[in-house]
C-alpha cells in the first residue's frame, strides 16, 4: 500500500480529518502540512507539502523497535501496537521523516498507520476522501492496473530522503525539493511543540506569559 | 444610475479608491490596509471552541514585503503600532516576499477577547483583556494575558503550545458607506511605528467620537432618495424582505 | 525530567536559511517542533556504562595477563563498583521510558534486530556474569571463576561500544551514523574506568601498584582520544545535517560545553597535569557526558 | 494472512508463565466490504444504519463500533457542504463527520472547518441552558433561566411593540446566513420590516455592481467547463461556496485551464494561478477596462451576443445622438469611450506589467463563451467605488458572451432553488429607515455597520434585538460604537442572543440561548455552486437517531446535549407565545398544514417543501419513502444536472402566460 500526493493541490484538509479520525491530541500530528516560500516578488511561489510515515520498504523504525510494537503488515502498512511500545522514543530518533511522535494521552509512540483500521473494513485512509481536489491518491503499488501504479509509473515522482536507503512509500508529484526534505531536523526554527507528557509542566514554566499588573 | 442622481456612473468605469496612492505618504510610513484576508481553516468569530483549527492558525501578523520593511527599519516579529483614522493597535509583523511593495495586510478571524469578568470560553483562541474607558467615548484596551495551557475537563488544554491570541484590528476601523452601493469599504489608510514602550501585542485605541465624525463625513456623500416619482429604491433591484408596493415610495 | 528547548538553545543561529530571505526557499509554516525526545537520562546511562565497563576490565586483564599482581580485595571491590555502575545504568534506562512498568518488555518481547534488545541482553549477561563471578569467588571455586572472567572482558567491551550501533540504527540522526562513534565510545570507557580508577587509588592504598601502569593508559586514551575529536571535527560529513550538528557543537550552542567542559576539562589539562606527575584524573570523566 | 508480528519463544514462554500480560487477543473480526485493493471512499447507504468499524484509539484490540450514519449539512461557513455524521450506537454521541457523497455541491469532500464541527459539540465550555443577565448589561454575570421563562418574556415584548404599532422596533439580525425563507416568512407573519443582515460589510460592492447589468446580483462561475478563470478571491481556500469550487477549479487546471488571480498579496489560491496580478488596492477597475479595450480593439468580443443582448440602441441615442444607430457606430463610440484605458494606463496605476495584461486579455478573449470570472468580496468589498470593479468584471463576460453559457458565468438565482411555503404570509407594511434609509437607495441590503451611528443620531430606536449567529462588536468595523449601543438600554430595550457559542457580542446581551450547531438544528439549504440545481438539508442527527429507534421526540432539545435548541422551533414557539388568542392574526400561519388549528411542528413543515420540490417526490417513490425520509436519509437531492443556456430557451405559451401575472 503506498501514497501518491499531489503538491499542486494541496489545502489544509487533511489535518482534521486524520486527527477526527484518530482522536490525535493537540500539539502532536499524524500528518501535516508544511508551507515555503521562494523568489522575489511578482515571482515568488508558495509551495506544500503533506508530510507523514512514508511506510517504508526497509523501515529504520521497525528494525530499531525493541518490543516490535512497529512492525509491517504483508500489505505494506507500517503498523503500530500501543501495548507493546515501551515509549523508549528510539523509533522517534530512528525516523528520517520526524513521522513519528509520543501520545501525550497514552504515553506511546504513534504515527500514520494508513488507517488501518479503515482499510481493513474496506474503506480508504480518512484524509484520501476528504480532500476536495483528490490531492492524496492511496492504492496497491503491486497491482499494475491500480490507478496509483500508473500515477507513479506516468509521472515523474520525487520521494523524500532517497538517500536515507528505507525505500519509502510516498511519492510526490510536481513536488519542490526544499519543501521535501526536512532540512535539518535538529535545526527546526519551529515554535516549541508538546510531545511526551513530562513536556506539559515544562512547556507551561518556559511560556510563562509575564502576568500585568492591572493599572 | 442616470435615474438615481449618479449619472456620471452609467458606464462601467474606475473610481478612484479612497486609499488611492495620491493621498498615501509612504515617506511617513503611511501605507493602505489590506484587513479582508481570510484564513482556510476558521470561521469568523465562530472556530474559537474549536481546537483543531485554532492548532492550525492562531497568528495573525502583519504582512509587509521586505522592501517596505527595510525602508522604515523593521525587522521580522518587530511590533509596530498600527495608527488607523479612529486609534491604533498593536500587531507583529511578518516580513515576507509574497506581500506587494506599498501595501500591508492582516488577517481576520484572530484576535477574539474575553474579560474577566465574561465567562470563561472559547479558551483556544481568545486574549484575556480589560477593556477600559478612560473618558467617553475614549476606549483603552489591554492585552492581561494571551492564550494559556490550562488544566480543564478537555485534557488537550494543557497542551496548548500557541501563546498568540492575536489582535482585534476590526474595532479600530471607521465606517466607510460607499455612497452607491452601501458596501463598508474595509481598507484603512494607516501610519505605522515602532510600538512605543508599554505597547504589548494585541492592545488597542479607539476615539468613538472621532469614529462619529468619520460616519458623518463618508455619510455627506451619499445622494438620498427619493428617485424617480418618488421611490425609495429602484423596484427592480433585489430587496430582503419586501414589503407592500406603496411602501417603495416617499410620502 | 524532559529539559524543553532552552532560550540559550538559539536556533536562529544556526539555521542560516531563515536570515537572507531572497535567495534561499524559506519555511513559512510547520507543524510544532517535538522537543528534544532524548534527554539527559540518556547521556548519563552512556557515561555510567562507560565506566561499570572499565573499572572492571583494567583489574580483571592485569591480573589474566600478570602485567601486575592484583589482591584479590581490589578485584572485589573492583567488581561490585562495576555492578553498583550498571544499576545506575539500568535505573537511568527505566526511568527514560515513557512507559517504564513495562522495561521488561525489552527481554522478554525481543525484537533481535533492534540493538537495543541486544543490548539490554548484553547488560543482562555481563552483569550475571560478574555476580556469578563473586559467588564463585566469596565461595572459593578460583578456576571456574578465572573461566569466566575472559567472557566477562569481551562482554565488557560490547557493553562500552553497544550503544554505538544502537545510535547507527536510528537513521533519522546523521550525525550519529559516523563509523568513529564505536571508537569514541570504547575511548570513553577506557578513559573513563581508568580515570576513575586513579581517583580511587587515592583513597584505596591496595590499588597502588596499578597506578604507574593506569597512568600511562590514560595518558595515551587522552592522547588518541584528542586525536578522535580532531577527525570527528576537522574533517567534514557525508550530509548537510552532520555538518551543522557538528558545526553546533563546535562554533554552535555546545561551543562553551565542548571546548570549556570536554576539550579543556576533560582532555587537556588532566593530559598535562598527568605527564606533569600529579594524580588529578577525575575530571576526564566529564568527558563522555558531553559527547 | 496474519496482521500482528509473530511471538517469539521468549514472548510466549514469558507469557506463559505470567511474567507479563497476554496482549494477543481481539474482540472480533469484521468481513471487509470488499477484496483488498480496491477499497471505496464512504460506506453503502444500505449499511448507514448498522455500520460497523473498528475502534481506532484502541486499534490493536480490533474493539468493533456500531454506527447510525445520518447526513446534515456543515454550518461552518455559507457553502453548506454535505456531512455525515457517525452517531455511536452505545454511546448515542456523534464520533465524527465525515462528507456526505450524496450532495451534489461538495460531494463527499469537505474542507478542515467540516469535520471539526466535532470539536465545537464536545467544547467543554459550551453554552447548554438558556442564560438571562443579571445585574447590569454587559457586567457578566448570568443566571440559567427555562425555555418557558425566556419565551414568555420576549413574547410579551414584542405582542406589546406590534400593538402599539411599533413594528419597526423589532429587528432580526442575522450574521451566518440560514432559514432564509423560514425567517422572512416568520417576519411577514408578524408584520414587522425586521430583517437586517451583514451584506454590505461582506458582499455589497460586488452585488450593486452585479445587478446593474441585470438584476442578477449574483454569478456562478460555471468552472467545471470553463477555460480560463479570471479569480479576485481566494476562491480554492475561502469565499462563498469555495469548497465546491475549488473542486471544479482545479478539475478543470487539471485538463489545462489557465488561472488568473488579482489580490495584493500571494494567497494559497495565487500561488497556484499561472498569473498573479498584484494589482495595488482599488486599481482591479483600470486593469480589467484595459483588458476590455485590447478584446475591443483585437476584435475578439462576441458580436452576436452583443448584438442580441445589450441595450446598445438605447445607449447610443442617450449618450451620442447625433450618430446613427447601428451595430458598428455602437462598436466604434465603445472603443472611444475606453480608449483611455491602455495597458500602459493600467500599469502605472495598478503596477501590473502591461505584458501581464496583455497576455491575459487576450486568453480571455480567446476562451470566449467559456470564460468564468469571480468576485465577491476582495477588492470589490475594500475600496470606495469596489461595485465599479464587478461591474467591469461583467463587462467582460459580456464582452466575450459569456454570460449563462456553458463554462461562462451563470445569474446566481438559475441554480438556486427557492422553497414553497405553507401559507405564506402577505408582504409587511412598514418600511424600517434604520435598515432601509433614504441615502442609500442602491445598497444591496441593509445599511447594517451603520445602525449604532443611526441610533446615536436618534434615527429610532430598538425594543427587541435578535443578534442570531452574529458577532458585530468583534466582526463589524467600529466594535466600540456598537458596545456604546448595546450598552444603553433606551437605545436597545431588550437584546436577545441566539448563538452556538460565546462571543464578544453575547456578552452585552440580556438574553444568551444556546443554539445548535450543523447536527442540532433544522435547515434547508439551496446554493449555486455549479452548472445544476439542488437542495440540500440540515438536520439534528440525534432527534433523527431517536425517531428511528421508535422514539417520540416533541423539541429538538430533548435530544441535543443539555438544553441546546434550534431556531425553527424557537420562532414557531415564540410565534405562537405573541399571539396567544389569535386576535394578532399571526397564529394562522404557524398553522399546521395538516392537522388544522394545531400548531405547525417543524417536521410538517418540511414535510410540505419537500413534497414540492421538483422531482424529488418521484425520486423519493422509487426508494419506497416519503419525501422528507428521503432527505432525511440521504440529504440531498440534485433537481436539474445542467441549466444552461436558458437565456437563448424558446418560451412555452404557458411559461409566456405565467410571466405576465
Amino acid at each position: 500500500m503506498s501514497f501518491v500526493i499531489f503538491i499542486k493541490r494541496i489545502f489544509h484538509r487533511v489535518y482534521v480529518a486524520c486527527k477526527a479520525e484518530n482522536d490525535v491530541p493537540v500539539g502532536v500530528n499524524r500528518t501535516w502540512v508544511k508551507y515555503i516560500e521562494k523568489g522575489e516578488f511578482p515571482h515568488t511561489k508558495r509551495f506544500f507539502s503533506v508530510m507523514r510515515c512514508n511506510h517504508c520498504e526497509d523501515a529504520p523504525c521497525i528494525t530499531i523497535c525493541p518490543t516490535s510494537a512497529l512492525y509491517k503488515r504483508p500489505d505494506g502498512i507500517v503498523d503500530f501496537n500501543n501495548e507493546r511500545c515501551i515509549a523508549c522514543k528510539s523509533c522517534t530518533q530512528a525516523c528520517p521523516y520526524d513521522a513519528i511522535y509520543i501520545d501525550p494521552e497514552t504515553h506511546t509512540a504513534a504515527k500514520c498507520n494508513y488507517c488501518a483500521h479503515r482499510v481493513d473494513v474496506g474503506l480508504k485512509p480518512a484524509c484520501v476522501i476528504v480532500c476536495p481536489t483528490e490531492a492524496i491518491v492511496a492504492g496497491d503499488l503491486d497491482d499494475p492496473i491500480s490507478k496509483i501504479s500508473q500515477l507513479v509509473a506516468g509521472n515523474q515522482v520525487t520521494v523524500r530522503k532517497p538517500e536515507k536507503g528505507t525505500i519509502p512509500n510516498v511519492f510526490y508529484i510536481e513536488s519542490d525539493n526544499a519543501s521535501l526534505v526536512p532540512n535539518g531536523f535538529l535545526l527546526v526554527d519551529k515554535e516549541s511543540g508538546v510531545t511526551s507528557s513530562r513536556v506539559v509542566q515544562a512547556v507551561k514554566k518556559k511560556f510563562q506569559f509575564k502576568k500585568r499588573v492591572k493599572n | 444610475m442616470v435615474d438615481w442622481k449618479w449619472p456620471e456612473h452609467r458606464l462601467p468605469g474606475y473610481i478612484k479608491s479612497h486609499i488611492h496612492t495620491d493621498g498615501i505618504e509612504s515617506e511617513k510610513g503611511e501605507f493602505p490596509l489590506v484587513p479582508t484576508f481570510r484564513l482556510p481553516t476558521l470561521i469568523h468569530s465562530r472556530s474559537g471552541n474549536a481546537k483543531w483549527l485554532a492548532e492550525i492558525s492562531n497568528r495573525n501578523p502583519l504582512w509587509m514585503h521586505t522592501s517596505d520593511a527595510d525602508r522604515l527599519g523593521f525587522k521580522n516579529d518587530d511590533l509596530l503600532r498600527v495608527n488607523t483614522e479612529i486609534g491604533y493597535f498593536i500587531v507583529k509583523v511578518w516580513v515576507t516576499e509574497s506581500m506587494r511593495p506599498g501595501v500591508v495586510a492582516c488577517s481576520h478571524h484572530i484576535g477574539r477577547w474575553r474579560r474577566p469578568q465574561d465567562p470563561v470560553a472559547n479558551r483556544w483562541a481568545t486574549n484575556s483583556v480589560e477593556i477600559l474607558e478612560i473618558e467617553s467615548g475614549k476606549w483603552k484596551m489591554n492585552v492581561l494575558d494571551g492564550i494559556q495551557a490550562t488544566e480543564g475537563e478537555d485534557s488537550d488544554l494543557s497542551r496548548i503550545f500557541w501563546r498568540d491570541g492575536g489582535v482585534h484590528q476590526n474595532i479600530t476601523h471607521a465606517v466607510h458607506p460607499d455612497p452607491i452601493s452601501g458596501m463598508h469599504c474595509w481598507h484603512q489608510k494607516v501610519r505605522l511605528e515602532k510600538a512605543h514602550p508599554g505597547d504589548r501585542h494585541g492592545d488597542l485605541f479607539v476615539d468613538t467620537e472621532q469614529s462619529f465624525q468619520v460616519y458623518k463625513d463618508w455619510l455627506a456623500n451619499s445622494r438620498p432618495a427619493p428617485g424617480p416619482d418618488g421611490l425609495r429604491r429602484p423596484l427592480w433591484f433585489k430587496r430582503p424582505l419586501k414589503p407592500v408596493m406603496e411602501k417603495f415610495y416617499l410620502k | 525530567m524532559f529539559r524543553p528547548l532552552k532560550k540559550s538553545f538559539n536556533l536562529k543561529k544556526e539555521s542560516k536559511i531563515d536570515t537572507d530571505i531572497k535567495q534561499t526557499a524559506r519555511r513559512v509554516y510547520d507543524a510544532p517542533n517535538k522537543g528534544i525526545l532524548w534527554d539527559w537520562e540518556v547521556a548519563g546511562y552512556i557515561f555510567t556504562k562507560a565506566i561499570a565497563a572499565g573499572i572492571i576490565a583494567f583489574p580483571f586483564l592485569f591480573q589474566m595477563t600478570g602485567l601486575v599482581k592484583v589482591a584479590d580485595s581490589v578485584l572485589f571491590t573492583v567488581a561490585i563498583s562495576s555492578l553498583l555502575f550498571l544499576g545506575l545504568t539500568g535505573i537511568l534506562l527505566i526511568k527514560d521510558l515513557d512507559q517504564p512498568k513495562r522495561f521488561l518488555y525489552v527481554l522478554l518481547r525481543p525484537n533481535w534486530t533492534s540493538w537495543l534488545v541486544k543490548g539490554g541482553y548484553t547488560i543482562t549477561a555481563f552483569g550475571g556474569l560478574v555476580t556469578l563471578w563473586c559467588v564463585l569467588k566469596y565461595f572459593d571455586f578460583p578456576i571456574i571463576a578465572d573461566l569466566i572472567v575472559w567472557p566477562i572482558l569481551i562482554l565488557s567491551v560490547l557493553l562500552a561500544i553497544y550503544t554505538a550501533f544502537l545510535f547507527g540504527q536510528a537513521k533519522g540522526r546523521d550525525f550519529w551514523q559516523s563509523p568513529l562513534l564505536s571508537l569514541h565510545m570504547l575511548l570513553h570507557s577506557v578513559v573513563g574506568g581508568s580515570a576513575a580508577l586513579l581517583a580511587a587509588s587515592m583513597f584505596l592504598p591496595a590499588l597502588m601498584p596499578l597506578v604507574p601502569l593506569l597512568k600511562e593508559i590514560l595518558i595515551w586514551s587522552l592522547l588518541i582520544q584528542l586525536l578522535s575529536f580532531a577527525a570527528e571535527f576537522l574533517s567534514s560529513h557525508p550530509t548537510e545535517d552532520a555538518n551543522k550538528a557538528a558545526h553546533m557543537i563546535t562554533h554552535g550552542t555546545f561551543r562553551t560545553a565542548f571546548w570549556g567542559g570536554v576539550v579543556l576539562l576533560g582532555n587537556a589539562i588532566p593530559l598535562l597535569l598527568l605527564i606533569g606527575k600529579l594524580r588529578i584524573a577525575g575530571c576526564s570523566r566529564g568527558l563522555s557526558f558531553w559527547y | 494472512m496474519s496482521l500482528k508480528p509473530k511471538l517469539g519463544l521468549i514472548e510466549k514462554f514469558a507469557e506463559g508463565i505470567g511474567l507479563i500480560p497476554k496482549l494477543n487477543f481481539e474482540d472480533g473480526k469484521i468481513e471487509p466490504m470488499n477484496d483488498p485493493g480496491d477499497l471505496s471512499n464512504y460506506p453503502p447507504p444500505e449499511k448507514w444504519d448498522d455500520w460497523v468499524e473498528y475502534e481506532p484509539t484502541k486499534w490493536s484490540r480490533k474493539i468493533k463500533r456500531h454506527y447510525t450514519i445520518v447526513p446534515t449539512s456543515c454550518f461552518n461557513c455559507e457553502s453548506g457542504c454535505g456531512l455525515l455524521s457517525y452517531v455511536d450506537k452505545e454511546t448515542g454521541e456523534v464520533r465524527k463527520f465525515e462528507g456526505n457523497p450524496y450532495h451534489p455541491a461538495s460531494r463527499g469532500r469537505i474542507c478542515a472547518k467540516g469535520p471539526a464541527t466535532i470539536n465545537q459539540i464536545k467544547d467543554p465550555d459550551r453554552i447548554l441552558h438558556p442564560m438571562r443577565r443579571v445585574g447590569k448589561r454587559g457586567a457578566g454575570k448570568w443566571e440559567r433561566v427555562s425555555w418557558d421563562v425566556v419565551l414568555d418574556e420576549i413574547a410579551a415584548k414584542i405582542r406589546k411593540a406590534i400593538k402599539e404599532e411599533r413594528n419597526n422596533e423589532i429587528t432580526y439580525h442575522v450574521g451566518r446566513p440560514g432559514h432564509e425563507g423560514f425567517m422572512d416568512r416568520v417576519l411577514q407573519a408578524w408584520g414587522v420590516d425586521g430583517h437586517n443582515s451583514h451584506t454590505n460589510v461582506c458582499s455589497a460592492g460586488a452585488r450593486t455592481g452585479f445587478a446593474l447589468w441585470d438584476g442578477f446580483d449574483r454569478k456562478m462561475p460555471d468552472f467545471a467547463n470553463a477555460e480560463f478563470i479570471l479569480m479576485i478571491s481566494a476562491h480554492l481556500e475561502s469565499g462563498h461556496y469555495f469548497n465546491p469550487h475549488a473542486q471544479r477549479i482545479i478539475e478543470s487546471k487539471n485538463s489545462g485551464t489557465k488561472i488568473a488571480v488579482m489580490d495584493i498579496r500571494l494567497s494559497n489560491t495565487a500561488s497556484r494561478a499561472d498569473h498573479w496580478m498584484a494589482t495595488y488596492p482599488g486599481t482591479e477597475a483600470a486593469v480589467l477596462l484595459a483588458m476590455a479595450k485590447i478584446i475591443l480593439d483585437e476584435g475578439l468580443y462576441n458580436e452576436a451576443y452583443l448584438r442580441n443582448w445589450i441595450n446598445w440602441a438605447a445607449w447610443l441615442e442617450a449618450d451620442h445622438p447625433k450618430t446613427e444607430i447601428s451595430f458598428e457606430n455602437f462598436i466604434l463610440k465603445l472603443k472611444e469611450e475606453y480608449a483611455e484605458y491602455t495597458p500602459e494606463f493600467a500599469e502605472q496605476e495598478s503596477g501590473v506589467t502591461t505584458q501581464a495584461v496583455v497576455d491575459v486579455a487576450r486568453q480571455i478573449g480567446r476562451a470566449g463563451s467559456r470564460f468564468s470570472s469571480i468576485n465577491w468580496r476582495s477588492a470589490s468589498s475594500g475600496n470606495l467605488g469596489g461595485w465599479q470593479i464587478a461591474r467591469c468584471l461583467q463587462f467582460l463576460n459580456v464582452l466575450t458572451g459569456s454570460l449563462g453559457t456553458k463554462g461562462g458565468s451563470l445569474p446566481s438565482s438559475w441554480n438556486k432553488y427557492s422553497p414553497k411555503m405553507p401559507n405564506p404570509p402577505p408582504p409587511q407594511k412598514y418600511w424600517n429607515e434604520l435598515h432601509f434609509p433614504k441615502e442609500y437607495p442602491l445598497a444591496h441590503f441593509e445599511m447594517s455597520f451603520l445602525l449604532p451611528h443611526f441610533l446615536k443620531e436618534g434615527r429610532g430606536k430598538i425594543d427587541v434585538y435578535f443578534t442570531r449567529v452574529f458577532n458585530p462588536v468583534w466582526t463589524f468595523p467600529d466594535g466600540f460604537s456598537w458596545i456604546e449601543a448595546l450598552r444603553d438600554t433606551e437605545k436597545i430595550g431588550l437584546h436577545a442572543a441566539l448563538t452556538p457559542t460565546w462571543n464578544e457580542t453575547a456578552y452585552f446581551a440580556d438574553y444568551v440561548l444556546p443554539m445548535g450547531h450543523a447536527s442540532e438544528r433544522h435547515d434547508i439549504i439551496s446554493y449555486e455552486t455549479h452548472a445544476g440545481k439542488w437542495i440540500a438539508f440540515r438536520q439534528p442527527v440525534l432527534r433523527e437517531v431517536a425517531r428511528r429507534n421508535g422514539k417520540a421526540v416533541k423539541y429538538t432539545y430533548e435530544t441535543n446535549p443539555g438544553e441546546v435548541w434550534e431556531e425553527d422551533e424557537f420562532w414557531i414557539e415564540l410565534s405562537w407565545r405573541i399571539d396567544p388568542d389569535g386576535s394578532l392574526g399571526i397564529r394562522d400561519y404557524f398553522i399546521s398544514p395538516y392537522r388544522p388549528g394545531e400548531k405547525m411542528t417543524v417536521d410538517e413543515y418540511y414535510q410540505y417543501i419537500f413534497e414540492r420540490v421538483p422531482g424529488l417526490p418521484e425520486a423519493a417513490e422509487k426508494e419506497g419513502l416519503t419525501p422528507l425520509d428521503y432527505m432525511r436519509r440521504f440529504g440531498a437531492f440534485e433537481m436539474e444536472k445542467e441549466v444552461l443556456e436558458l437565456h437563448n430557451k424558446v418560451l412555452t405559451e404557458q411559461q409566456l402566460y405565467e410571466s405576465l401575472s
